[in-house]
């Protein structure tokens, strides 16, 4: 397993929304607050906009962890994307978890503007957990062919 | 977690109320028969149980007053139902053995002919295990 | 292909010191349509943009990838460089290497591997932008007002004011709406009707302002700018023109045993009636339910009386059909229903009363004329009890979860008012937590304490018991002195929780304005933008946003007109080319998308497609672009993937993932 | 069967209806197959039995395109996906015209071969009209029986009723077939370590062939193009068939239909590779009732579906990794 | 019409006027009461602690033997009816009691709720109709004044028992106007009579019956009625007031003129 992997470098996707999470990210950033280099942000209009194709894609594409952070619910830009947003990933969540990807690969958090800090404390802790898990290699081929 | 805590937890499982919830407005206690007879009034509940002082409650001479009569479990705006906490810490006393409200040996002499059953059984049900 | 340049900035150190910005640079050339790539000091400075121009001139660039700092600082400044220099704003994409990457990584060549990564997912993706452009659309310079009470009338002035036409829709005979009703105003005390009657006849009497009174919103098609809404005019029965407001008719009416919904059903009215003297416009209306010739074709008398022929027994509902650039809703507020509050005798004593209808008691035009009795014999009380949060605050289905916000100052006016006309009164009042937050308030509750000996008791009460003797038992809890208070009462007042009218659902929804679970409508953004629906075009005033005293919907009712004057002010709406857009050839037409947008912005059409040679009528989802704010929720629950999102495609966010995970 | 043929005719000839849409008999006499009948005569193919399984909901999006009504006969599960079908505007009510029939179980042929009968010649006891306790099946071999339960589909054990959900007149009795509880081969999955999980969908998965038939049965797959055949996510072409839909094609399809699956079946009953499809499904199916409160797509024509629904409260996507 | 009954303990003993009563005007109405083989005392109060299980059975098995014959169960004491309405409830709603329930009872089918719990007013109410109750009364009690008692088993917890508005009932109010007779109403009468505090603080609850009974004759009651025997045995042993106290199944049954038939 790649756990023993000493140079195992986990690719890890952020999806961030643009008025709550990615400005979190942004104070995060002009306070200094490191994470891993793992992470990787992609810029969404809302929670709400990411279709669960594009975390099956990144697994596919290779990715060991996916996670994805929208405005608090009640707090959405739009009022209402993040509660769809949150039934959707609940949703695919359990059906990964049910097909046997760990959990731990996937994750939300909500994070506002105004939480830097947190934004920094929960990738922290997600590229841990990824690299606790080590490489993915359940999700690239759902078909499972081996 | 201490023995305190642990009784105030069993209480809030026994009784299935959040006292959280209370905002001490004290319509339990504008609405409660027994009152005037109360040592720790109905409004009060919450706070030993958030207190974590389950021990005193359960001393308490309200716990044989209370007669459920859910005057408080109606009106409550919060929906935390005190008489369903005194209920509990009552149930904490009679579960507990030899922890009774009412012995064997004074029955009979509180017993009239007209008495009904439904009294008896309900006194025992809060009384005794 | 695209011909895309890459712009890396050193932003002084703040990148360069972390990424080695040349080697960003360098890599991109590396990539699939890039072009250009250099490397500078301050992309954001004159110079930087002036790069940006002549690489575009020169090397005949079709976009742009700048690696900077955060899209929210730059993105506007890059996106207008790019568009002097003739390039479609929208095919610009930043790639944040400085917050995302250089200020939070201390290791130059982790950092300059992920500013690489960065750099080539902002590629990827503007290798699939499209040049966007914002539409365009007109503005009605015209407000509709629902609702005349004084929210309304004070947005409608204030629109006015600025030189715009505004209609005021109102349901009842009236304008004035829940503050004619009141006798006196906190803090200050001074009389309703004359703060409110001059603001009634400014509105009526300003040009630009147009009342429709006994009317309702019918219908609400259209969007932003260009709003279509059907008024139903409801029949008066009384010709409005050629009526003098004379009045004989009301006194000859021989029917009059009408509830007066004006004193709130404590006494009645005739069934031609204004609803009160100062009624704006002094037209009366025949409610035809009460009216005799109505319900047996006999009498006629008002009709006989009036000199000036006005009445109209033929009157029918009118349909008029208008056109607005901005909607304001200011629906107001009733109080709860108490049926669910028995244990305070509401429904068993006259002499249990809510505080709204103590102001018609108080109020010298009210039933009682103004003197403080009895409902139930006329007799004088000596003991008032005033019970607080009834209904508010409340976890239960029996009342609301909030605080209603006006009874704590409203029972403090009427305590105060009852001691200083009616000294030898005593008034007690149960409160659970007195809430006087504001300008001079808590003063002036505390005035009711001090100056006027108003006995406060901290606890609520239990039951109000009606006595043999007429008397009422009040039961309760002094929390403080901690014991259980049996009070006899002789009029008890329920400060009653306020719900927002509950016509406002109807008119939401025709709206498509968005409601939370207790029939308030929902802000844009509840602290930045708390005047604003989500729904563009449409404006919030007064309590049917939330509970507020007078001067708050005041304060409120102005920013609503300053928000709409703001709107009505532009000739032509420039719309966020972000939007969503539907593939007609995949669209199935299942609503699916349209349950899920929060501005109504997806409507159904029956268009003639041409799949493929194959030529028939399908239902489509068409969104409207000025409406569309571009969340894209529709994109997700389209189970065809006809939906996408402009700007936000899936296939650009598929590259971007592509890019990452390489 | 005589009844509905009977009935058919008289609409028919009536002018009710201008076709049928119905069960014809098959080669064999387990494999009758969805057909259109135009005229009363062409009713002589008509049959009804308990090999009819197919669903004959989705073809009435084509049919709702059609001059005139057309008879659609509908067991109770098939009223569930006509109805979704009406919610998402993809048959019109007013063209189609419902015989509710009744249904006292379905068959699977399979099951009856993999009691060992081979060689059929002919099968009793699948009509409408017998008792469905048991099929006294010809072979060459000789007469064979076979418990009516024994034979039937996955679906019909975990059946969700007799009640027709929408229907314009009904024929037949039912019978209760349920006999097993809906979720539990989820849970029991649920159960399983993650690595069991995935060995478990990796060895159902790998038979896959990529055939479409479950995409092309699935009332709820009713695209006009489907996702995994435009380029709408993909920036690459697809030639080859790594592709990332191919990849992640059954978890993809059951998210699409999540909410909107009846749980008719159907996926199931058409894999050429008996792969359990439906497990996906119910595993939506389950999770929706348990996190956001019971919903059974088709219920009504009316209700807010749960992926465009929502509440304040609603479970945290972390409650995944708390449950266990 | 046949329905499942539960006369409950005191009502085969010291109320046995209540349920004969009840019996006889029920067949007078043309309906049955079917009693239930075999049953046990409720427990005369809803089990207190929400963990529970044993003290919840015998209602349990009655509500079960009622859904077993696809009947209504009806109960007449309001103790039993109380306690009854309220594990129905939570057989309903609460899936952790129904699951524990069901594993002790080891029936068939497991027991969820099904049944529908009347009481006997609700009978009256619902299923008869005061109006048509109205009809069939022979012996008016024109002119009486009769105060109806409602304690608080009968009302309370008003969301559960879904009896009557347990704030301002009426139910009992339309019974008597039904039967000819002239309704009191009077704010004690859904206040506590002691209930079983009575066996060891008389006086505390000879105070709250003292409360009512005073009520009651201050708004003009010359009777009053009620469907609880602890209520009776507390109003008629406790009040230090004359007043009558009956049950309601009697003047039911004397209006319908079947009292002395069974007496």
């Amino acid at each position: 397993m790649s756990i023993e992997n000493k140079n195992f470098r986990p690719k890890i996707v952020a999806f961030c929304c643009n008025w709550c999470s990615y400005a979190g990210a942004d104070l995060a950033g002009s306070s200094r607050l490191s994470y891993p280099a793992d992470v990787k942000v992609i810029r969404v209009p809302c929670s709400c906009r990411v279709n669960p194709m594009f975390i099956l894609r990144a697994f596919e594409k290779g990715a060991d962890g996916v996670i994805m952070c929208g405005c608090h619910p009640g707090d959405c830009h739009y009022s209402t994307g993040n509660y769809y947003a949150r039934r959707r990933m609940t949703l695919l969540f359990s059906m990964l978890d049910y097909i046997g990807v760990e959990n731990g690969r996937t994750r939300v958090e909500w994070v506002s503007a105004a939480e830097g800090v947190k934004f920094s404390d929960t990738m922290n802790s997600f590229v841990e957990k990824i690299y606790s898990l080590g490489e993915n290699v359940r999700l690239g081929d759902l078909r499972c062919r081996s | 977690m201490s023995a305190k805590k642990k009784q105030a937890e069993l209480i809030e499982e026994i009784s299935g109320v959040n006292p959280l919830k209370c905002m001490k407005c004290g319509k339990c206690s504008a609405s409660c028969p027994s009152y005037n007879e109360m040592d720790i009034k109905p409004h009060q509940f919450v706070s030993y149980v958030i207190n974590e002082d389950v021990e005193s409650l359960v001393n308490s001479a309200s716990l044989w007053k209370c007669l459920s009569c859910f005057a408080c479990v109606e009106r409550c705006p919060r929906d935390v139902k005190p008489g369903k906490l005194i209920d509990a810490a009552r149930q904490m006393v009679v579960r507990q053995k030899e922890q009774t409200y009412l012995s064997p040996d004074e029955i009979p002499e509180l017993l009239d002919p007209e008495l009904p059953q439904q009294l008896l059984v309900s006194a025992f049900r809060r009384y005794r295990r | 292909m695209q011909r895309i340049g890459v712009f890396v900035c050193h932003c002084g150190s703040n990148i360069a010191a972390t990424v080695d910005v040349a080697k960003v640079a360098e890599m991109a050339l590396m990539e699939p349509g890039v072009v250009h790539a250099e490397d500078y000091q301050y992309m954001c400075s004159e110079a930087g943009q002036a790069k940006i121009a002549d690489a575009i001139h020169e090397k005949k660039l079709s976009g742009i990838v700048v690696c900077s700092c955060s899209p929210r600082m730059h993105e506007a400044t890059f996106r207008k460089a790019a568009e002097r220099a003739g390039l479609n704003p929208y095919m610009v994409e930043i790639a944040n290497i400085r917050e995302h990457c250089s200020w939070i990584h201390k290791d130059m060549e982790e950092a300059t591997k992920k500013a690489v990564i960065l750099m080539r997912a902002a590629v990827a993706k503007v290798n699939l932008n499209t040049p966007l452009q914002p539409g365009e659309s007109r503005v009605t310079k015209r407000a509709l007002i629902i609702g005349g009470g004084i929210a309304g009338i004070q947005t409608a002035l204030d629109i006015a004011d600025a030189g715009y036409e505004v209609d005021i829709v109102e349901k009842t005979p009236s304008i004035g709406g829940r503050m004619s009703q009141l006798d006196k105003t906190f803090p200050t005390l001074d009389c309703s009707a004359c703060i409110l009657t001059p603001k009634m006849v400014e509105a009526s009497a300003h040009e630009k302002i147009n009342i429709y009174t006994y009317s309702e919103v019918e219908n609400v098609s259209g969007f932003v700018g260009d709003f279509t809404v059907d008024i139903r005019k409801k029949a008066r029965s009384v010709d409005m023109d050629k009526c003098t407001g004379c009045g004989v008719c009301q006194e000859k009416c021989p029917s009059k045993k009408a509830p007066s919904e004006f004193n709130r059903g404590l006494n009645n009215r005739s069934a031609i009636y204004t609803p009160f003297a100062q009624a704006i416009p002094n037209v009366p209306v025949i409610d035809r339910e009460a009216c005799i010739k109505f319900k047996t074709g006999k009498c006629g008398i008002c009709s006989k009386v009036c000199q000036a022929g006005a009445i109209d027994y033929e009157q029918k509902d009118e349909i008029i059909t208008e056109k607005y650039g901005a909607i304001v809703v200011a629906t107001g507020f009733d109080t709860i229903n108490l049926e669910k509050y028995d244990e305070y005798a509401y429904s068993q004593s006259k002499d249990v009363i809510t505080s709204l209808e103590l102001e018609r008691v108080m109020n010298a035009a009210g039933p009682t004329h103004g003197h403080l009795e009895r409902l139930s014999d006329g007799k004088a009380p000596k003991e008032m009890v005033f019970i607080q949060c009834v209904g508010s605050r409340c976890a239960d289905d029996r009342g609301k979860p909030y605080c209603s916000k006006i009874c704590c100052m409203y029972t403090a006016k009427h305590a105060m008012l009852i001691r200083d006309k009616y000294p030898d009164v005593n008034v007690t009042v149960f409160y659970i937590d007195v809430r006087t937050p504001g300008k001079n308030f808590d003063e002036f509750y505390r005035r009711a304490v001090e100056q006027y000996g108003v006995n406060y008791i901290k606890g609520q009460v239990g039951k109000v018991i009606p006595q043999p003797n007429g008397k009422l038992l009040v039961q309760g809890s002094d929390l403080l002195d901690n014991r259980q208070i049996l009070k006899e009462a002789d009029m008890v007042v329920l400060a009653t929780a306020i719900e927002p009218n509950p016509d406002v659902r109807k008119i939401a929804t025709m709206l498509t304005a968005s409601i939370d679970t207790n029939n308030f409508l929902t802000e844009a953004h509840a602290k930045l933008r708390p005047v604003e629906s989500p729904t563009a075009g449409i404006f919030l005033s007064g309590v049917c946003q939330g509970p507020k005293d007078i001067p708050e919907t005041v304060a409120q009712a102005g920013a609503a007109a300053v928000k709409a004057i703001g709107l009505l002010a532009k000739d032509k709406l420039l719309t966020n080319p972000c939007t969503a857009h539907s593939d007609e050839l995949l669209c199935n037409g299942c609503s699916t998308c349209e349950n899920v947008c929060p501005y109504g912005a997806i409507t159904y059409e029956d268009k003639e497609v041409n799949d493929h040679g194959i030529r028939e009528v399908r239902r489509l989802a068409v969104v409207n672009s000025a409406l569309c704010q571009g969340c894209g929720a529709c994109t997700v629950a389209c189970p065809s993937g006809a939906m996408d999102l402009q700007g936000f495609s899936n296939r650009q966010i598929i590259a971007e993932v592509d890019a990452i995970c390489r | 069967m005589q009844e509905l043929i009977n009935r058919a005719k008289e609409l028919l000839n009536d002018g009710t209806v201008a076709r049928v849409l119905g069960w014809k008999a098959g080669d064999l006499p387990y494999n009758p197959e969805p057909a259109f009948f135009e005229s009363a005569e062409s009713l002589k193919d008509f049959v009804y039995n308990g090999f009819c399984g197919a669903n004959l909901s989705k073809y009435m999006i084509e049919a709702s395109k059609l001059e005139g009504k057309t008879l659609v006969c509908l067991k109770p599960c098939d009223t569930y996906s006509f109805n979704q079908l009406i919610k998402e505007h993809r048959v019109d009510r007013e063209k189609a015209y419902i015989i509710g029939v009744g249904c006292k179980g379905k068959l699977d042929i399979e099951k009856i071969r993999n009691q060992g009968v081979k060689g059929i010649e002919s099968i009793e006891g699948a009509e409408i009209g017998d008792g469905a306790d048991e099929l006294k099946i010809q072979t060459i071999y000789g007469e064979k029986t076979v418990a009516y339960a024994d034979a039937m589909l996955e679906r019909c054990h975990v059946c969700k009723g007799k009640e027709h959900k929408i229907y314009d007149e009904e024929i037949f009795e039912s019978k209760e077939t349920k006999d097993g509880e809906r979720f539990d081969e989820v849970s029991r999955i649920e159960k399983m370590s993650p690595a069991e999980k995935f060995a478990f969908f990796q060895k159902e998965l790998s038979k896959c062939i990529r055939c479409n038939a479950c995409r092309n049965v699935c009332p709820a797959c009713s695209c006009r193009k489907c996702v995994f055949d435009s380029n709408k996510f993909d920036s690459s072409q697809k030639a080859n068939v790594d592709s990332f839909e191919e990849k992640m094609f059954h978890i993809i399809r059951a998210f699409h239909v999540a909410g909107r699956c009846t749980d008719c079946g159907e996926c199931s009953r058409v894999c050429p590779q008996g792969i359990p499809l439906h497990l996906f499904n119910r595993k939506f199916i389950k999770d929706i009732d348990e996190l956001y409160g019971e919903y059974q797509a088709g219920d009504d024509t009316d209700s807010k579906a749960p992926l465009t629904n929502y509440t304040f409260e609603d479970a945290e996507p972390s409650i995944v990794g708390k449950r266990g | 019409m046949k329905y499942s009954y539960y006369p409950g303990c005191t009502l085969r003993t010291k109320a046995k006027d209540l349920d004969d009563y009840a019996r006889a005007s029920a067949k007078a109405l043309g309906f049955e009461l079917e009693e239930i083989e075999d049953w046990q005392c409720c427990g005369g109060v809803y089990p207190l602690g929400t963990d529970e299980i044993a003290t919840k059975l015998s209602c349990v098995r009655a509500l079960n033997a009622a859904k077993e014959k696809e009947q209504e169960l009806v109960t007449v004491c309001s103790a039993c009816h109380h306690v009854m309405k309220r594990v129905n409830d939570d057989m309903k709603n609460v899936e952790d009691i129904c699951t524990r329930a069901n594993n002790y009872m080891e029936l068939d089918e497991p027991y969820k709720g099904e049944t529908n719990v009347l009481h006997f007013l609700e009978v009256l109410r619902d299923k008869v109709g005061f109006d048509e109750l109205k009809k069939k009364v022979v012996n008016p009690l024109t002119g009486k004044k009769i105060g109806a008692y409602y304690g608080c088993l009968l009302l309370r917890p008003g969301k559960v028992l879904n009896f009557d508005n347990p704030e301002n009932p009426k139910i009992m109010e339309d019974f008597i106007r039904a039967i000819g007779a002239e309704p009191v109403i009077y704010p004690y009468r859904n206040e506590c009579c002691g209930g079983y505090i009575s066996l060891k603080e008389k006086e505390m609850a000879e105070n709250m019956c003292d409360k009512i009974t005073e009520s009651a004759e201050g708004f003009g009651a010359d009777m009053l009625i009620t469907a609880c025997p602890l209520c009776m045995y507390n109003l008629n042993k406790s009040s230090r007031r004359e007043i009558p106290v009956v049950y309601f199944t009697e003047i039911l049954a004397e209006a319908l003129g079947v009292k002395e038939v069974q007496a």
